[in-house]
């Protein structure tokens, strides 16, 4: 992983409150960046407030690119929302394990890809991952939901997969766009056909609880990324830790950390 | 170029002033892909037990205004798998290790020195009191300037390790319960812990914290932080290393100004984890450019007189 | 519409929760243009003392991350000049006046208390008690709970006006002060007053402030005053006033939650003269969305469970 | 005074480390706004990093704007500084006494204005008030001394005023322009000729000092504008207070707040 600090390419306004960023970044991040993982983001050095660095999904990345989708819930992401083309970021990245390499291209079974919310960020990491690498996204299932059609973002970016294979299902919480509900009944329906399916998941958090609900059930594998409260990004504050199951400890769960072991877990070990 | 080195207590020199404050570093390994951190004063382990511990359920840190408070409920991996797993690694990486240990009574803590005393590659202890004593009932160690020199006599009696002692600031009088431990055998204090707060989820009517309350630190309480290191330093004896809120090195200057011998670096290690060798490069170029020779003749040299 | 009405003591019922910290807000006046004052719960006054008083010499703020520290040096006008000047004008403007007043030892506060009682216009009196005890060696009365108890059972004797204590955050145990001073018969406790703080001119290897510390305010110091008021309200039945760190309507809601009766606004008047009146607005909004038809019933009613 | 929330014009570079700021303003504002008069400065009321708001002297306005010409001294300077047009800023002024009236515009006497570095920006404004309602300058010597060169800012809008009668003289710590030496030599020599002329001076300490004693030497009669920390600006922190003569108290000395008593006050008043 890399220090660096950069600049903001240009910054895309996708709904009244969710800001595409494209940044700068080294030929060395670009190398190392892979879906699932994530940066820390931070702003002016010599202003406290806000004080830590934020994380956030590496979307896309380009040679010496990357983007970044950032919602607005508080005052970092307000601030770096607002951040222009030529403002200035600092970067702290790769970081995390990303989703399984070995899982992700193994073409033998479906691929069901579970985002909502902001999920569709780390999600999404994938798909564009394949379509600017050329690969066939055959046999691969997007179920997204959101809120409502105007969190639905990234639209035609995802619908350009499609010619590579890709199918997508979107579902809105008011029926604004796609089916009303939830984005697990889709995934639940789709995964009795196909319980051989591979599942990678990324939402929030009762929307996880579920996916793992709906894993168990059909008896299906799958990842789940969590996004945890973070403070260094780099496994040393120990405050992003997760209650994990584990075979060596007496009790049979321990604490894992989101940031160097996650954030995507496999998700029956996930004990919410 | 300017002599860094500090003697942080009696015998104990190091290469330069700048060390890591306990629970903001790790083990310290996990920022060897960042810096050589053989290039520090010392760096200072996560706070350890005699067993391991989990720490705390729930949200475990959450940002304040120029701050953050962290309820870690100081989870750490015990003695023990220190000294197999992670000492042998620090050693390879040539740190100079200073270990923090805590306990819930005073036979812990002696304990810990006790296990700990004349193990190769330890080169002080760190004594954080800012616990609670279970066996007094959960009154803080630190908070009681008795209590605290008592089990610093305790920890004394057990190892030939220099010891510093790491005072907590939510007392009412951080000067007696320096002079106690000073008194009571401790080679050196360090200060500040955290200052302990709490937030509140407005929406949600409730504590953000798993914890309910917990530790503030970053530059929020430096302010508070500098008061007592001046205010210590002057009242006792022995080597005061500062810590709390310092980003910078000028923020590092000032302790030291103030009467620090030492400073170490919490919080900052989190938004960049280079701060630390960033502090001791900025003090080295600050005190050049001052053409001071020694760091010791700018340590203390606040002028009384304010502007 | 929202009942806004809290009973910040025995019998004093506050049309609202919001009051002014004292020494943050003049005399009153000052901010009469720009809002209607009679709007706000409460003003609380400059700190009085017996006799005028110059304050301190040399540079009084400095702003730290997120705070500031003033070492004003408790200047004020003195009680008469008060009772002749600014009182009438207050009564005036409508404004529920609250007299915050301060002495070297026991017998200024009580004289005070004395000369204050009975006088038309005053509708409470708060004690600040962080302040030296010249009598006791310059020692606060703060920071002892015997001493604080004996000095408000002095007030008390004084006067019928009712009686808010103002606590100081430099103590091991605040709750320990707030029972004493429950004990000693204060009708109300407000809390906090300032962090002892410092700040130091690197350049000039100086202390910033004339009085070299000062008293740190703000942002920054939120987290330790929810952390207190949470503690003392949970502990004493009297009503009690949170102050600390407050610039919005949803600081103040979350003092609220943690048990505060009314709160009070400081630092952030500095910033904008209208924050007051704006926390009342946002109050009301917030509370009107919630359907919540008493300030009371929201008062207190943090869940105990964190997220 | 006013409180309101407006926006930048536009942001003008007058040297490394010093930009003039034009910002909108109400017509109610522009209609206090005098010479000598200050306003505080805040940004994003939402970040506390910096907290308080800043002091700067109205420079230049006109019916719905107003500058400030701002040096980079700490972070909120530097803060403001960066603002671009349509940066938000919140404002609360005009404040302060301003220099009186009847003196400045009294034209029996010369007119003494002396500027040390960043004093200008008040001094000047008194020039910019003449020059935009077409009032004569005649009998008005500037004295301007500053570091060097590059900190002589706003030299061509000044030399502009020389058209309506304004003599200026400046100086360099450095040589770099003008003369080499301290503003204040420029005015004892002027003074000794003219012990008549009403000295307005601003600047650093120091040189207001030295300006204080050069007016007691000749017996000559001024007013100087003091810069002390302000947290409030307008009169409730007593954080600003100045020491100075008082006829009632009895130790003949009692504190001003500058910020509603001042910042200009007679010289021989403030004891330094
Ligand atoms: C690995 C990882 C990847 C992420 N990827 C993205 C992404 O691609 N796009 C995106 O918009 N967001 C993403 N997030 C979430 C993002 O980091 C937070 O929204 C952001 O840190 C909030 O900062 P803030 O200052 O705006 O909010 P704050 O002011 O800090 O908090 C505002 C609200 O958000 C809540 N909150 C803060 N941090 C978190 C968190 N980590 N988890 C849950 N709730 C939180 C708080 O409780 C509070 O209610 C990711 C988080 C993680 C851990
Ligand atoms: C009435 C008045 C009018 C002013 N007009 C102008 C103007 O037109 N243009 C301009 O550039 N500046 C002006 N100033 C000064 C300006 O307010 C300060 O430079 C600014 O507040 C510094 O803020 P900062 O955050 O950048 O610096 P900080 O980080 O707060 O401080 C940086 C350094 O500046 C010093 N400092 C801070 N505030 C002051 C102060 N008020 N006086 C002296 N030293 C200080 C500190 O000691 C420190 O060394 C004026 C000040 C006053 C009181
Ligand atoms: C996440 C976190 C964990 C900490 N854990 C410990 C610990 O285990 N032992 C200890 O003595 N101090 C611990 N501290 C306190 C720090 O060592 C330091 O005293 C404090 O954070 C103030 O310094 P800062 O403001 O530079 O962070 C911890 C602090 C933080 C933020
Ligand atoms: C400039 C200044 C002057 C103060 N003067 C007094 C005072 O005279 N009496 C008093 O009891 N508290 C005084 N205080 C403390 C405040 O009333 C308040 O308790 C403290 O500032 C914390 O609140 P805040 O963070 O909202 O400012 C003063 C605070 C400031 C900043
Ligand atoms: S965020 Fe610090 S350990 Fe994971
Ligand atoms: S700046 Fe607050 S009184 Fe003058």
């Amino acid at each position: 992983m890399y220090l660096f600090n950069t600049e903001i390419v240009c910054n895309q306004k996708l709904s009244p409150n969710i800001f595409r960023l494209r940044l700068k970044a080294t030929k060395d991040f670009c190398r190392e960046a892979a879906p699932g993982k994530f940066v820390m983001l931070g702003t002016d050095d010599s202003l406290f407030d806000p004080l830590l660095r934020r994380p956030f999904g590496i979307c896309r990345w380009g040679e010496d690119w990357f983007e970044v989708v950032i919602k607005i819930v508080g005052k970092g992401s307000c601030q770096l929302s607002r951040l222009e083309s030529g403002g200035a970021v600092a970067i702290h990245g790769p970081l995390g394990n990303g989703y399984p390499k070995d899982q992700l291209e193994s073409v033998q079974k479906p691929l069901f890809l579970v985002a909502g919310g902001m999920g569709i960020a780390s999600i999404a990491s994938h798909i564009f991952s394949a379509l600017d690498s050329k690969q066939s996204l055959a046999g691969t299932f997007l179920f997204y939901g959101a809120a409502s059609y105007s969190e639905l973002i990234l639209r035609n970016e995802l619908t350009a997969a499609t010619a590579i294979g890709l199918h997508i299902h979107t579902i809105t919480d008011d029926g604004s766009c796609g089916r009303q509900g939830l984005v697990t009944q889709l995934l639940a329906t789709e995964l009795q056909n196909q319980p051989q399916g591979r599942v990678f998941a990324c939402g929030p958090e009762p929307m996880l609880k579920s996916v793992q609900n709906v894993l168990q059930k059909v008896g299906s594998e799958g990842y789940i990324s969590l996004e945890n409260r973070m403070a260094c990004g780099f496994g040393v504050c120990l405050g992003c830790v997760q209650t994990v199951l584990s075979e060596d400890s007496k009790s049979g769960v321990e604490t894992a950390k989101v940031c160097t072991q996650g954030p995507v877990f496999p998700a029956q070990e996930v004990v919410f | 170029m300017v002599d860094l080195k500090v003697e942080i207590a009696p015998g104990v020199i190091l290469k330069n002033p700048v060390l890591t404050a306990s629970g903001t570093f790790g083990y310290g390994r996990e920022y060897a892909p960042y810096f050589d951190i053989s290039k520090l004063g010392a760096i200072i382990t996560k706070g350890l037990s005699l067993q391991p511990k989990t720490g705390n359920p729930g949200v475990r840190i959450t940002e304040t205004a120029c701050g953050m408070l962290n309820a870690i409920g100081l989870e750490n991996i015990g003695v023990e798998r220190f000294l197999a797993d992670e000492l042998p690694i620090l050693r390879k990486l040539k740190a100079v290790v200073i270990v923090n240990i805590f306990g819930n009574n005073q036979s812990d803590y002696a304990a810990l020195a006790a296990k700990l005393d004349g193990i190769a590659g330890i080169t002080a202890l760190e004594i954080n009191i800012s616990c609670p004593n279970v066996k007094a009932g959960g009154i803080q160690f630190g908070t009681d300037p008795q209590a605290a020199a008592k089990l610093v006599a305790a920890v004394r009696k057990e190892t030939s390790l220099p010891l510093i002692t790491k005072l907590s600031p939510n007392v009412s009088d951080i000067v007696a319960v320096a002079k106690a431990v000073e008194e009571a055998g401790s080679d050196s204090l360090s200060l500040i812990n955290t200052l302990l707060g709490m937030a509140i989820d407005l929406d949600q009517k409730r504590p953000i914290l798993g914890n309910v309350t917990g530790g503030l630190s970053g530059p929020a309480i430096k302010p508070v932080a500098l008061r007592m290191v001046y205010q210590v330093a002057q009242a006792v004896s022995i080597p005061v290393i500062g810590i709390g809120g310092i980003v910078s090195a000028r923020d590092a200057l000032e302790f030291l100004l103030a009467g620090a011998t030492a400073i170490e670096v919490g919080t900052a290690s989190f938004i960049n984890p280079q701060t630390a060798s960033k502090i001791v490069e900025g003090i080295e170029n600050y005190l050049d450019d001052q053409g001071c020779d020694r760091i010791t003749d700018f340590i203390g040299s606040l002028e009384k007189n304010p502007i």
